[in-house]
């Protein structure tokens, strides 16, 4: 096998995995039942989502979905911090 | 797609560490799925975002480095920024679901400290 | 640190950290990027200073890298123990449960520290902190009885960190 | 994955308008951005698709077969401009909760009488 | 003075006189009267100083351009008709003038008055003169709109306010189909020309539309002359002042439409249409007025009616196919102005007088005054038709034309008994109206006691009965030369012989005015006393049936009817409008793609599929219903659900080539997510388990299966479009030409930065002023806002934190909140400088790669956003000062600025600029005036995001501050 | 430095950037005022006013300069189709002076009240009129969405201005129904993208010149989509039930600027219309449609104003009746009609505009329970039942006098009376009409004008005489004299526009001419050279 095959097939494979595990979160984010279930279900969809983008930026070999894992991996927790903030408190920002 | 002068072991290398990444991810949403109550679950997705993480960032680094035939390690800037980011969700969740038990008056709400 | 070089450089770790992150991002290195990465250290932590966050000084860098060390090898193991349970793969029966723990760190950035670390190896969560009486209130997965998860992370974790995140001069 | 996306889009698109329908503001808030999601994909999808060639030139700049970059600009702009009104609606709807006590998205509920003079039909 | 000159000045002297007649002070009776008094005479003089040149079938004429493209000139145009008929206007209106002068009380604006009366005067000679078919439409309705003030000048008076409207809707509605009419005329001949339209009165009658056209400007020409049905307006006109009703309601106005029949009789009568049109409304009219009149116990009531009845003599006379009936009713015009105005003026000093016009209160006046009475009753004769009165020589001549008219068909047979019938019932009301107003016993409980007025008051009458007696008399000295000058400008050759003498001869006319004369006094001496004692003055068999009544339940049946269908055809209700929306464009959509065969799944192109982006937009669908479904009672949920959607969005930007669109959909998706929480905590609970009522659930259901299917079809219609075009190949357009010279012309990398930032930086100009339009007005909506008064309590949570804190001793208010955010807060401050790195990161590598000043901004909003989620709006803007507003006006200025630097260079605005600079070691630099634009751009962003932020986050501290007591009772209430 | 690209010819004359101007000068004097502080009204007002005055001073000039036919302005100095460019013409030059003279009054009335009412009046009304303006102005289908936008954004935050219940409840159904259009616009537009790959007007009419090609069905329907989005901002019946809502809520100002809105979408419609479907492979699409759509509006905008109950709302319908009109006349192809119709339309949008402003002075202050009293079934009384009826007349004060002229000319020119422009108008349309044989359409349409006229005639007969004559406890209307200007400037306008009908009718017609011949257009806009050729 070729590198070329094995990086395809391999890659495939690990962002397969990557995305039934953000379909395993989903589902918990859907299922709930209670809402830091759906939220905590979110996080791991978020965070799945992002190591879906890393490998895909493997798959084409391109540094350019780099800053939409960063992003992610940087700040994407602030939609899930507010919402976590937004049950302990009732309000995201006093 | 890239990495047709790439040789086997690396390709071989990479795709290891990112199957076994992805694996380690996938493990922890599964527990999002299997395990039983809330306090449990939320240890699960831990996985993905340390050790899954950790071999992905790696696979893409030795990648790409591979590739630009020089170091690159600006995806570790990822793993750096989410490990501080992870437990700032977790842990309001945690305080919220435990608050929100103790007032329903569920029977798994922590205990007072 | 220097006074003379306090009033540009308040927050002389930020300045690096942010250079670096600077540089890494603008991987490779150019004279450019270098320039700006000059630039970007030294401007950005203008606005921490507005913030005016409590300065951290950190000490023992000989014990930041042993903490280093144990953490990570505590993140694997502890991966590889909650990915176990999760897929069925261990015997016996399992308890869950809560432990308080009593700290005696009460650095703001030590906590958050220790914090990440204990989410950073899954099995233990951070539920509930008590400034008054610097109690912790962890979720442990694997639940054993008595003070092992109290001495685990004690020793292990809060005693380096105090080393390091002395409390003192805050600026 | 043509098939896929379309059908993705129809989904996105019949549940925004079925939020949309709702009575209450909150709901058609919601509308708005899952339509906004369909309508921006919807406009992606006229450049057709492509995989694995952003419309980003490499370093020496030699052309390539790419991503048809003019959707992307376009979506880009309705994408900011959808994000503004959203916000815009979201801040309507909880000043007109302030003012009428209701969040339906007449500004009263069903079974109460119209207080305003310009309609005869309660 | 050229005679143009003078017919320009007569025409134009009214309204000149009119604009300088309400400069005057509002109780300058006598300057008013003087000026509007100089102005009719000095525009008599100078109509007059023109008989010479319109004598001997001459015309005038004098045009001006107005709208040349439409074919419409102003052309003034006086002919023997016209001028007759200007003399008309202007001569009563001089006596009129001088009437109202001593009959206005000394309180009303009477500048308003005359300057009412004079515009009147104007459109009157404007209609008269008039030499276009559209100018005349133009003056029309201008007699009726200054009519329509003249009648509402007593505003007061809610009869006035009543009649100024009825007037104006009939007549103005008249005047709409004679517009139509004029213009389908225009349409036949070609022109608007009236001497073009008057020479081509068989391409008229000949043309298919001439019906259309015929219907319509008679349609104008009854309602203004008050022609049954219509003539509902003209007693209640009679609210008006009594002047005005003496000049516009008998003599001038409601002639106008006699004067439209009369002049265009030459190409439109002839006809079977025009004959039974305009011959039967004028014979109802007739006898429905004279009847009508005979009952009315109002002077200014019988007057009224008895103008109805006169009107639809000559009416009638029109309608007959003869020119000698159209001399008659001509000369009928004239007598009937004069003798009428008289009457009313006379009527006007009775009730000035006396205080009252109803003839059941008056009686003997004669005693009182007079030299009135004499010259009313001379006048009334003159209307009764009783000889050696002008009105006799007229009557004659209809009874004539009825007899000669008299045909084989019923109704023409019908003619002499019913034009008989009517003379007598005039002869009845007349004698009616001398006898209980003038004779009988002194009157007495008058408001005031009669006298004579003064002198200046009876002169216009004494003048017009002189007219009368006159005519009367020597008809051939008098009237006769002007009246065969007018008949002479209609008819031209098909000018009649007649005879105006006094005496014919013994024959069947004569025969049936005696008939007529005396049946009425025979009717008055049986019926007087009922008539007099009928209650309300209803006529008999027509009692109930009350035309202006009926009117205005139409009206109002109108209102109501347009109010229903208002409701039915439209809805004010949101949701109803949107699912209309949503229905038409789906139906637009179906219509169009039926229309030419669109075939959704015609064979073509496919990407390879891709299983993992299958499962992806399974979760991206599931999210998407899951929002649907649970958006009304778990809105926490749907929120995350829908992130969830917005999270599938961005990845499959990224998988599909467009990662700039990713980093923006997730940037925006963060910050949405954040705003709507902020919302979420001031809408009021919403509760699935309050029971609704029966009826409503299967409304709601039927209604929710309509939204399901038009939601259904709508997505499946756009999943079908979208997947048609993916399948067909990619057109030859203008994307080949952007990726090919981005780099070489605009010098970016990122094709679609370039896009955004140089090749349609217009747009995004466009799309910042949005977001800065926006953050305006979120900012000043929420600064008046105010919280529901069940969202004013503080949050169940934070409530249970406090009481937890106070319970325990050892703790103080606060601190378990803040022990909560312990560690976020270190985590978020020190993450701040990190985020702003990376907002500068993602600005200034737009334009090669994915990125820009939008990303970077929203990169900075979220970077403020932390600080405020960790630490609370106080602390923040205690060491941040954030001035949205302003960093919004420098974004607009940079971006501005940027584009128009281009101008110093001559180039186009937003003409991007670049180049490489080579500093020592940093080696190529690429300067570019997109980078400034782009600049802008993130500084409008971060204003924008963040004054919506701040101001939003801003009400709980409004919230705490104005609702300090209400949050502590309801904490009170929660712990107890 | 070596400037690399500039390439392309540069604009030879300082004054051809006039074209942009109606655009970046509001965006710029915005720019200045948002960094000035909210206290400093007097400056911003006479900076506002300074830029009204010049945009229409520019409106003028570029009227006067398009007689050659079209004037283009390439931004970023790209040649179209690939860059945007902006394209002024008989029909855009006419409808800036439009948005020139009713934003200029507008403004001049808003400094007596409504300007201080609310944080950043000023800024928002020069970006709305910066939004008009470029929607007049762009020859790019995506550029004219983003012009709508930031037309309908500040017409959002003007709709809200001055906040109160009313207001937010309409703003609220506005927003919601005005969003939707927008994502009927985006996706016409786009799947216009989709089937024709570009976006530029004149591009799109030299490709649809060629034969059909397979994607004309698709294009179609995003024709239609597109339409429709055109169809909800002019409000025609049944996709405008917001707008008689909307205006009656928002502040006089507001609404009266807000009646030209509905005519962006109108004059988008027209000029796509004779554009794309002029001739070609699509000629005649939709044609039938808009006859209905218009002849429908009309009815439905004059049921509407027959069942107003104030002033506001009669007014908003006039609006609705306005733009049925020019959609109908559209409809039915007649040339001549359509030249009339956009004289009326100028006319009416004015009066419109007017009547909103006169409204609000009379209804200020008054009892709002009176306007639900009913019409005429309690005001019957005997005619010459003369008991109690007094018999004075009354001296009206200044500003009632001047009230009344107004109302009665805002009357007038929306009911087509003689002798203001509303008249003319529909004269033209007539004319127009009635030129060559009569077709069904056209008799309808002359119907419709016909009832319409009368149906807003007596409405507004009714509300002005209930607003005016009716004796009242309240006190009596005051104008103030920043208002009586806007009032007369307005007026004054649809006075001589019927005084000079014959120079504005030629205008008209002349427009219209080059409307009907849409390769002048496109040769304009894309050059000679690339006429009928691939580039
Ligand atoms: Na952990
Ligand atoms: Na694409």
């Amino acid at each position: 096998m070729s590198a070329t095959t094995v990086l395809d097939w391999g890659l495939g494979l690990a962002q397969g995995m990557l995305v039934l595990a953000m379909a395993l979160a989903a589902w918990r984010m859907l299922r709930g039942p209670r809402a830091q279930d759906r939220i905590l279900g979110l996080d791991t969809l978020y965070l799945n989502g992002m190591l879906a983008i890393v490998v895909h930026g493997m798959r084409t070999g391109s540094g350019l979905y780099f800053e939409a894992a960063l992003i992610l991996g940087m700040i994407g927790f602030t939609a899930t911090v507010a919402l976590a903030k937004f049950l302990m408190q009732g309000e995201v920002i006093q | 797609m890239s990495g047709a002068d790439l040789p086997a072991w690396a390709a071989w290398l990479v795709v290891a560490l990112a199957i076994a990444g992805a694996g380690v991810s996938l493990t922890g949403a599964l527990g999002l799925v299997r395990l039983r109550t809330f306090y449990e679950r939320v240890h699960a997705p831990t996985l993905g975002a340390t050790l899954g993480m950790a071999l992905i960032l790696t696979s893409s680094m030795v990648l790409l480095s591979l590739l630009e035939g020089r170091l690159v390690l600006r995806d570790a800037l990822i793993g750096v920024f989410l490990t501080i980011t992870t437990p700032v969700t977790l842990l309001l969740l945690a305080r919220a679901a435990a608050q929100r038990d103790r007032h329903e008056g569920n029977p798994g709400a922590p205990p007072e400290i | 640190m220097s006074r003379i070089l306090r009033p540009f450089l308040p927050y002389p770790l930020l300045s690096v950290g942010l250079a670096v992150t600077w540089l890494l991002l603008n991987a490779p290195l150019s004279p450019g990027s270098a320039v700006l990465a000059l630039l970007v250290g030294l401007t950005v932590p203008a606005v921490m200073r507005a913030l005016r966050p409590p300065a951290v000084r950190v000490r023992a860098p000989s014990t930041l890298a042993r903490l280093l060390v144990v953490v990570l090898y505590d993140m694997v193991r502890s991966n590889i123990d909650v990915g176990r349970i999760i897929l069925g793969l261990r015997r016996g029966t399992r308890r869950t449960g809560f432990v308080a723990i009593p700290l005696d760190l009460r650095e703001p950035f030590g906590l958050a520290v220790l914090s990440i670390i204990l989410t950073a190896t899954p099995g233990t969560l951070w539920v509930r902190y008590d400034s008054g009486t610097g109690r912790l209130l962890l979720h442990v997965l694997d639940y054993t009885d008595g003070d092992e998860w109290v001495r685990r992370v004690k020793d292990r974790y809060e005693r380096p960190l105090m080393q390091i995140f002395a409390r003192g001069d805050s600026a | 994955m043509e098939i896929v996306l379309s059908l993705g889009i129809g989904v996105f698109a019949a549940s925004g308008i079925w939020l949309m329908l709702r009575p209450r503001t909150f709901q058609v808030v919601l509308g708005i951005s899952l339509l906004s999601y369909a309508v921006n994909l919807f406009i992606f999808a006229m450049g057709r698709l492509t995989v694995g060639a952003p419309p980003v030139l490499g370093a020496a700049a030699e052309v390539v077969s790419v991503d048809d970059p003019v959707p992307q600009a376009l979506v880009l702009t309705a994408l900011v401009i959808g994000f503004a009104l959203t916000a815009l609606f979201l801040v309507v709807l909880l000043a007109a909760r302030g003012v009428t006590g209701s969040d339906h998205v007449d500004g009263r509920e069903p079974h109460q009488a119209e207080p305003h003079p310009g309609n005869p039909h309660p | 003075m050229p005679p143009q000159l003078l017919l320009a000045t007569a025409a134009l002297l009214p309204f000149l006189g009119s604009a300088a007649v309400i400069c005057l002070p509002g109780h300058a009776r006598n300057a008013a009267a003087l000026l509007a008094g100089l102005v009719m005479v000095a525009a008599l003089g100078c109509i007059g100083l023109l008989y010479p040149a319109v004598a001997g079938a001459n015309t005038v004429a004098w045009s001006l351009d107005w709208l040349p493209t439409l074919g419409v000139q102003i052309v003034l145009r006086l002919d023997g008709l016209s001028w007759l008929f200007a003399v008309l206007v202007l001569g009563i209106g001089a006596l009129v003038v001088l009437y109202a002068r001593y009959y206005m009380a000394a309180e009303d604006p009477v500048p308003r008055l005359f300057c009412y009366l004079l515009a009147f005067v104007g459109a009157m000679l404007g209609i008269v003169l008039s030499g276009n078919l559209i100018q005349l439409v133009v003056f029309w309705e201008l007699t009726s709109i200054v009519s329509f003030l003249l009648i509402g000048y007593w505003s007061d008076n809610a009869s006035a306010r009543d009649g100024a409207r009825m007037a104006l809707t009939i007549t103005a509605a008249g005047g709409l189909c004679l517009f139509v009419g004029m213009v389908l005329i225009g349409h036949i001949v070609g022109s608007y020309d009236l001497s073009v339209v008057l020479a081509s009165g068989d391409a008229i009658r000949s043309s298919p539309l001439y019906l259309p056209a015929l219907v319509l400007v008679l349609a104008g020409a009854l309602t203004k002359s008050a022609q049954f049905p219509f003539h509902i307006w003209l007693p209640r006109a009679m609210a008006a002042p009594t002047p005005i009703s003496a000049y516009l309601h008998s003599a001038t106005m409601v002639k106008a439409g006699i004067f439209l029949m009369i002049r265009f009789w030459p190409v439109l009568a002839g006809t079977e249409s025009w004959y039974w049109i305009v011959g039967t409304a004028g014979m109802v009219t007739m006898l429905v007025g004279a009847w009508s009149a005979i009952f009315q116990h109002d002077l200014k009531g019988l007057l009224a009616y008895s103008t109805i009845s006169h009107l639809g003599l000559i009416t009638l006379l029109l309608g007959l196919d003869s020119p000698l009936a159209v001399v008659a009713a001509i000369f009928h015009t004239v007598n009937h102005a004069t003798f009428k105005a008289s009457l009313f003026m006379a009527a006007g000093i009775i009730d000035h007088e006396t205080g009252t016009r109803d003839m059941r209160r008056l009686s003997g006046l004669w005693r009182a005054m007079p030299y009135t009475a004499t010259l009313a009753m001379v006048a009334a004769a003159a209307m009764a038709g009783v000889p050696l009165l002008n009105g006799f020589l007229s009557k004659e001549m209809f009874l004539a034309e009825a007899v000669d008219n008299a045909g084989d068909h019923w109704l023409n047979l019908a003619l002499p008994v019913l034009a008989t019938l009517a003379s007598a019932f005039t002869m009845l009301y007349s004698v009616r109206f001398i006898r209980q107003t003038f004779f009988g016993a002194a009157p007495h409980d008058l408001p005031h006691a009669p006298h004579e007025p003064v002198r200046w008051m009876r002169i216009p009458i004494e003048f017009l009965v002189f007219v009368c007696i006159a005519i009367g008399l020597v008809p051939n000295l008098t009237i006769g030369p002007l009246l065969a000058e007018a008949v002479r400008a209609v008819l031209g050759p098909r000018t009649p012989d007649y005879d105006l003498a006094i005496w014919h001869g013994f024959n069947a006319p004569l025969a049936l005015s005696v008939v007529a004369l005396l049946g009425g006094v025979a009717l008055y001496v049986v019926f007087g006393r009922r008539i007099n004692s009928n209650p309300r003055g209803g006529p008999w068999l027509m009692d109930r049936l009350d035309g202006g009544r009926l009117f205005e339940r139409a009206m109002t049946g109108l209102v109501t009817g347009a109010r229903a269908l208002e409701g039915h055809l439209g809805s004010e209700r949101l949701q109803v409008q949107l699912r209309i929306l949503f229905l038409t464009v789906l139906l637009a959509a179906v219509l169009a793609g039926v229309a030419r065969g669109l075939d959704l799944f015609a064979p073509g192109n496919s990407t390879d599929f891709d299983p993992a982006f299958a499962l992806m937009w399974v979760v991206g669908a599931a999210c998407a219903v899951g929002a649907a479904e649970r958006a009304k009672y778990h809105r926490l949920s749907a929120t995350i659900f829908v992130g969830g959607a917005g999270l599938v969005s961005c990845l499959t930007f990224l998988w599909l080539s467009a990662p700039d669109l990713a980093v923006t959909q997730i940037l925006v998706e963060i910050v949405t997510t954040v705003l709507l929480l902020l919302g979420l905590r001031w809408l009021p609970k919403r509760d699935a388990a309050i029971p609704a009522p029966a009826a409503e659930v299967v409304r709601a259901r039927r209604r929710r299966i309509v939204d399901l299917c038009i939601a259904g079809f709508a997505g499946l219609g756009l999943a079908g479009l979208a997947y048609a075009v993916m399948t067909r190949p990619a057109v030859d357009g203008i994307a080949r030409w952007f990726v090919e010279e981005a780099y070489p012309r605009a010098g970016g990398r990122n094709v679609v930065n370039v896009l955004l930032v140089d090749f349609r930086a217009f747009d995004t100009l466009g799309e910042i002023c949005v977001l800065g339009i926006v953050g305006l007005t979120v900012f000043a909506l929420l600064r008046r806002f105010r919280p529901a008064s069940d969202s004013l309590g503080r949050p169940r949570q934070q409530v249970s934190h406090d009481a937890y804190d106070a319970a325990r001793a050892d703790r103080s208010p606060g601190e378990t909140a803040a022990d909560a955010l312990l560690v976020p807060r270190v985590v978020m401050t020190w993450l701040f400088p990190f985020i702003v790195l990376l907002a500068l990161h993602l600005f200034l590598r737009g334009h090669d790669l994915p990125g820009g000043g939008f990303a970077g901004g929203i990169a900075l909003t979220i970077a403020f956003m932390l600080q405020y989620m960790a630490q609370g709006a106080e602390w923040v803007e205690a060491r941040l000062r954030i001035q949205p507003i302003a960093w919004i006006g420098i974004g607009l200025l940079v971006a501005v600025l940027a584009g128009a630097g281009s101008w110093l260079f001559g180039r186009p605005f937003l003409t991007a600029y670049f180049a490489y600079w080579e500093p020592p070691l940093l080696g190529k630099v690429p300067v570019a005036s997109a980078l400034l634009f782009d600049l802008g751009i993130m500084v409008l962003v971060v204003g924008a995001s963040a004054l919506m932020l701040v101001a939003l986050a801003h009400q709980s501290l409004r919230r705490t501050r104005s609702a300090e007591a209400e949050a502590e009772r309801v904490a009170e209430g929660e712990t107890a | 430095m070596s400037p690399t690209a500039l390439s392309a010819p540069a604009v030879s004359a300082w004054d051809d950037h006039l074209v942009v101007l109606p655009v970046v000068l509001p965006i710029a004097v915005a720019g200045v005022m948002f960094l000035l502080d909210e206290r400093r009204r007097r400056l911003k007002a006479a900076l506002s006013l300074a830029t009204v005055l010049a945009l229409l001073a520019i409106a003028l000039v570029l009227v006067g300069r398009v007689d050659a036919g079209a004037q283009v302005y390439r931004l970023g100095n790209w040649a179209a189709p690939y860059g945007i460019v902006l394209v002024v013409d008989r029909l855009s030059a006419l409808m800036l002076v439009l948005a020139g003279v009713l934003g200029l009054c507008a403004l001049v009335f808003s400094f007596a009240r409504w300007g201080q009412a609310g944080p950043r009046f000023h800024g928002l009304f020069l970006l709305l009129l910066m939004g008009v303006n470029g929607a007049f102005l762009t020859g790019d289908l995506f550029n004219l969405f983003v012009f709508f936008e930031v037309m309908l954004a500040a017409s959002y935050g003007l709709v809200l201005h001055g906040s109160g219940e009313v207001r937010i409840r309409a703003g609220l159904g506005y927003i919601a129904v005005n969003l939707v259009a927008s994502l009927f616009f985006l996706v016409g537009v786009s799947l216009i993208y989709g089937t024709m790959g570009t976006l530029n007007m004149a591009d799109l009419a030299r490709r649809l010149a060629t034969p059909a090609s397979g994607e004309q069905a698709l294009f179609e329907v995003g024709c239609a989509v597109l339409g429709l989005a055109f169809l909800i901002k002019c409000s025609a019946w049944p996709l405008g039930f917001w707008l008689p809502t909307t205006y009656a809520a928002a502040s006089a100002p507001a609404a009266a600027v807000l009646a030209i809105l509905s005519k962006v979408g109108i004059y988008v419609v027209v000029r796509l219309s004779l554009l794309l479907f002029g001739a070609g492979s699509s000629a005649g699409f939709g044609q039938t449609w808009i006859l209905a759509a218009g002849l429908a509006t009309m009815a439905y905008g004059t049921v509407g104003i027959l069942a107003a109950r104030d002033l506001t709302r009669a007014a908003g319908y006039a609006v609705m009746i306005s733009s049925g009109t020019l959609l109908a006349t559209l409809g039915t192809g007649s040339g001549g009609a359509l030249a009339g119709a956009l004289y009326y339309l100028f006319g009416s949008t004015l009066a419109a505009g007017a009547l909103f402003l006169l409204a609000e002075i009379l209804q200020r202050g008054r009892d709002p329970a009176r306007a639900d009293q009913p019409v005429f079934a309690d005001e019957y009384r005997d005619p010459f039942d003369d008991a109690g009826a007094t018999e004075v007349g009354r001296a009206l004060p200044a500003a009632v006098a001047l009230l009344g002229i107004g109302v009665l000319l805002c009357t007038l020119m929306l009911a087509g009376i003689p002798p203001l422009a509303g008249f003319v108008g529909k004269l033209a349309m007539f004319t127009g009409l009635a030129a060559g044989p009569i077709t069904a359409p056209a008799w309808w349409l002359i119907a419709a004008l016909t009832l319409s006229s009368f149906g807003t005639l007596m409405p507004l007969v009714r509300l002005g005489i209930r607003n005016l004559w009716v004796p009242s406890d309240d006190p009596p209307p005051v104008l103030r004299s920043t208002e009586f200007a806007a009032l007369a400037g307005l007026l004054a306008v649809c006075l001589a526009l019927a005084l000079w009908g014959g120079p504005a009718l030629a205008y008209a017609d002349a427009t219209v001419r080059w409307l009907e011949q849409p390769q002048d257009y496109v040769r304009a806009v894309l050059g000679a050279a690339q006429e009928g050729v691939r580039p």
